[in-house]
């Protein structure tokens, strides 16, 4: 079996329901809020068939344009907004780290800790 | 979609505020779901889609606290499906290096065979699995695929004292070179091409397991345990040895209003009543005020509007887009690494449906 | 780990005591009784082969 | 339960195999129960009764240790 399928567009390339496999909630809830968010899509909603069953079906219906390419768009969407979280992300961290070194610096020269003294490893 | 940005529709406040807020009554709370439909309140002229400059806009990351093993930091303008997508993956999907195979030559403790091998998977190993690639049931171990940890123990007394009276993590020696078992042929369980000492990335105190201290086993004088554990790479959904994280975990900031003004008697009630100190009492003139002193304490144990008529007073809420996630690692990466490889490998899943899909 | 060793060939066994815990090396036929204090109860040795497990 | 102390608390994986030495000794110490795993930084009640509830039972199976008394009767 394809490892994704496209089901239901031989008519109507608007509505198409696309069985997954090998994905479970982690890709089905963030495509379906990716893809609800999208203006040219009238519905959208997923289900896992069989909770033993490693697929999900994805189910999109659009205004006008073939679901397929809503469907790419949404993949291209939540690619680039991960990636921008990572970069966000990252410079956070660079961010945090830079300021922790001047404190330490300052700990060094005989300020109290910010952290709490808690035993990790005794 | 196509209004000018000096008159924005806006959504009246009772919606606005269950678009946005979780409110946390007494009894339950209220609007918990998301509203994802972009056309869902097309009625007021407002759009509800999401185009990636204005995320670009509200996303926001701030870094709370950070450590070799814990993070916790603020991540705004994401949905919970997208935050509990992050999450889901650090669990179950970012990969590390487990003992997967147990060759025992000899093990006369008491500890079984079966037991000691299950405690050996559970040693979270200081290995970073970026170097590492998958090994298939089929695979020969090699170097790329497979580390070997020897344990070779023997408990003696001397005199008073007990040798090796317990076996702790650090007798696990890595060997680098590969599998020394079966010991009298030529072709052993590993075939390594190289000594994995000179594998890109191998840090100079090369592998070891992440903690000293573990207790491995027990052993009395006359016992010996002698065995290799051969780690491969896998991922939390197979067997949760494999998982990165101790946890990973969000919430919701929590925002804690003052529908009134609380003064006096009623200030103090309301600091008595919270079991975490969100509250702190103002001195205005002569007049005990309450105020919101840390929000974010808040646990929403909703204690502050149990009572008569406090729930007119307090309004407890959770900020829809507002995640407060720790992610606790147990060793094998640095936690905001963990993150960065949680988010590529959401990518991967996307990119593999894209391709799948451009026939 | 299969138990399937081919044709077993006739060598002495040490088994241990179960109560002083002395090597006792028995032939086929031998009584079974420990030879330092005649404890009526031994232990095969644990096999000297490698044996694998899943560490799950 | 586990004969020996487990190596990672069972609902979380917090790595706790490291902590049962630590939390006898500070015990002995007179620390109450909960100040030694407060001490210990196990901050859930999962990993709390990981330690708590453990009973140490391989340290009585490590008494009948008939290689020991192999070893003397050998010599």
């Amino acid at each position: 079996m394809a490892a994704t399928m496209e089901l239901g567009s031989d008519t109507d390339p608007r509505n198409a329901t696309f069985s997954i496999s090998d994905e479970d909630h982690t890709l089905g809830n963030s495509l379906r809020f990716v893809l609800n968010k999208d203006p040219r899509v009238a519905f959208c909603g997923y289900s896992v068939p069989h909770p033993s069953e490693n697929r999900i079906n994805v189910r999109v219906q659009t205004t006008g344009i073939p679901a397929r390419d809503v469907l790419k768009d949404a993949l291209n969407d939540l690619t680039a907004m991960n990636q921008h979280v990572m970069t966000t992300f990252d410079s956070a961290v660079e961010r945090f780290k830079a300021n922790q070194g001047m404190t330490e610096l300052s700990m060094k020269s005989g300020v109290t800790s910010q952290h709490s003294g808690s035993v990790k490893k005794p | 979609m196509a209004t000018s940005d000096d008159e924005e529709p806006k959504l009246p406040a009772h919606l606005e505020l269950q678009r946005t807020r979780v409110v946390c009554a007494a009894d339950a709370p209220s609007y918990t779901e998301s509203v994802q439909y972009s056309g869902a309140y097309m009625a007021y002229g407002v759009d509800n889609s999401l185009r990636l400059e204005d995320f670009r806009k509200n996303h926001r990351v701030d870094i709370v606290s950070l450590n070799e093993e814990d993070i916790e930091f603020d991540i705004v303008g994401i949905d919970a499906a997208i935050a509990n997508a992050f999450r889901r993956i650090l669990i179950a999907e970012v990969p590390t290096m487990a003992i997967e195979k147990v060759y025992i030559a000899n093990n006369t403790s008491v500890i079984q065979d079966e037991v000691l091998a299950h405690r050996l998977g559970l040693l979270p190993i200081k290995a970073d699995p970026r170097l590492f690639d998958y090994k298939s049931e089929e695979e020969n171990a090699n170097e790329k695929n497979t580390i070997v940890f020897k344990l070779d123990v023997v408990c003696t007394r001397k005199g008073e004292r007990i040798m090796n009276g317990s076996v702790k993590s650090d007798q696990m020696k890595w060997l680098p070179e590969g599998s020394e078992m079966p010991f009298h042929t030529k072709s052993k369980f590993t075939s390594y091409g190289s000594t994995q000492e000179n594998l890109a990335g191998i840090s100079s105190e090369g592998i070891t397991i992440m903690y000293p201290d573990i207790i491995v086993a027990k052993l009395r004088p006359g016992q010996a345990i002698e065995l290799e554990g051969h780690a491969t790479k896998g991922i939390g959904k197979t067997h949760a040895k494999w998982s990165p994280v101790a946890t990973a975990r969000y919430r919701m900031l929590p925002e804690v209003n003052l529908m009134e003004e609380i003064q006096g008697k009623l200030a103090e009630e309301l600091v008595q009543k919270c079991p975490v100190g969100v509250f702190d009492i103002e001195d205005v003139g002569s007049v005990k005020k309450a105020k919101v002193a840390r929000p974010r304490n808040c646990t929403l144990c909703r204690e502050c509007v149990r009572g008569d008529g406090w729930d007119k007073r307090v309004q407890l809420s959770r900020v829809k887009n507002h995640f407060i996630f720790t992610i606790e690692s147990t060793g094998a990466l640095r936690p905001e690494i963990l993150f960065t490889e949680a988010i590529k490998i959401l990518n991967e899943k996307c990119q593999r449906i894209l391709t799948e899909i451009s026939f | 780990m299969d138990g399937g060793m081919g044709a077993p060939p006739p060598e002495p066994v040490t088994y241990l005591c179960g109560d002083c815990g002395a090597d006792n090396t028995l032939k086929p036929g031998d009584v079974i009784q420990c030879r330092e204090c005649g404890y009526r109860i031994l232990y095969k040795k644990r096999t000297r082969r490698i044996v694998q497990f899943e560490a799950r | 339960m586990a004969m020996c102390t487990c190596c990672d608390c069972l609902l979380v994986a917090q790595v706790i195999g490291n902590k049962w030495d630590t939390y006898l000794d500070l015990l002995q110490a007179d620390y109450s129960e909960g100040d030694a795993l407060d001490a210990l930084a196990l901050v859930r009640y999962c990993c709390r009764r990981m330690l708590m509830t453990h009973v140490d039972l391989i340290e009585k199976l490590l008494n009948y240790n008939t290689l020991e008394r192999n070893e003397n009767a050998n010599n």
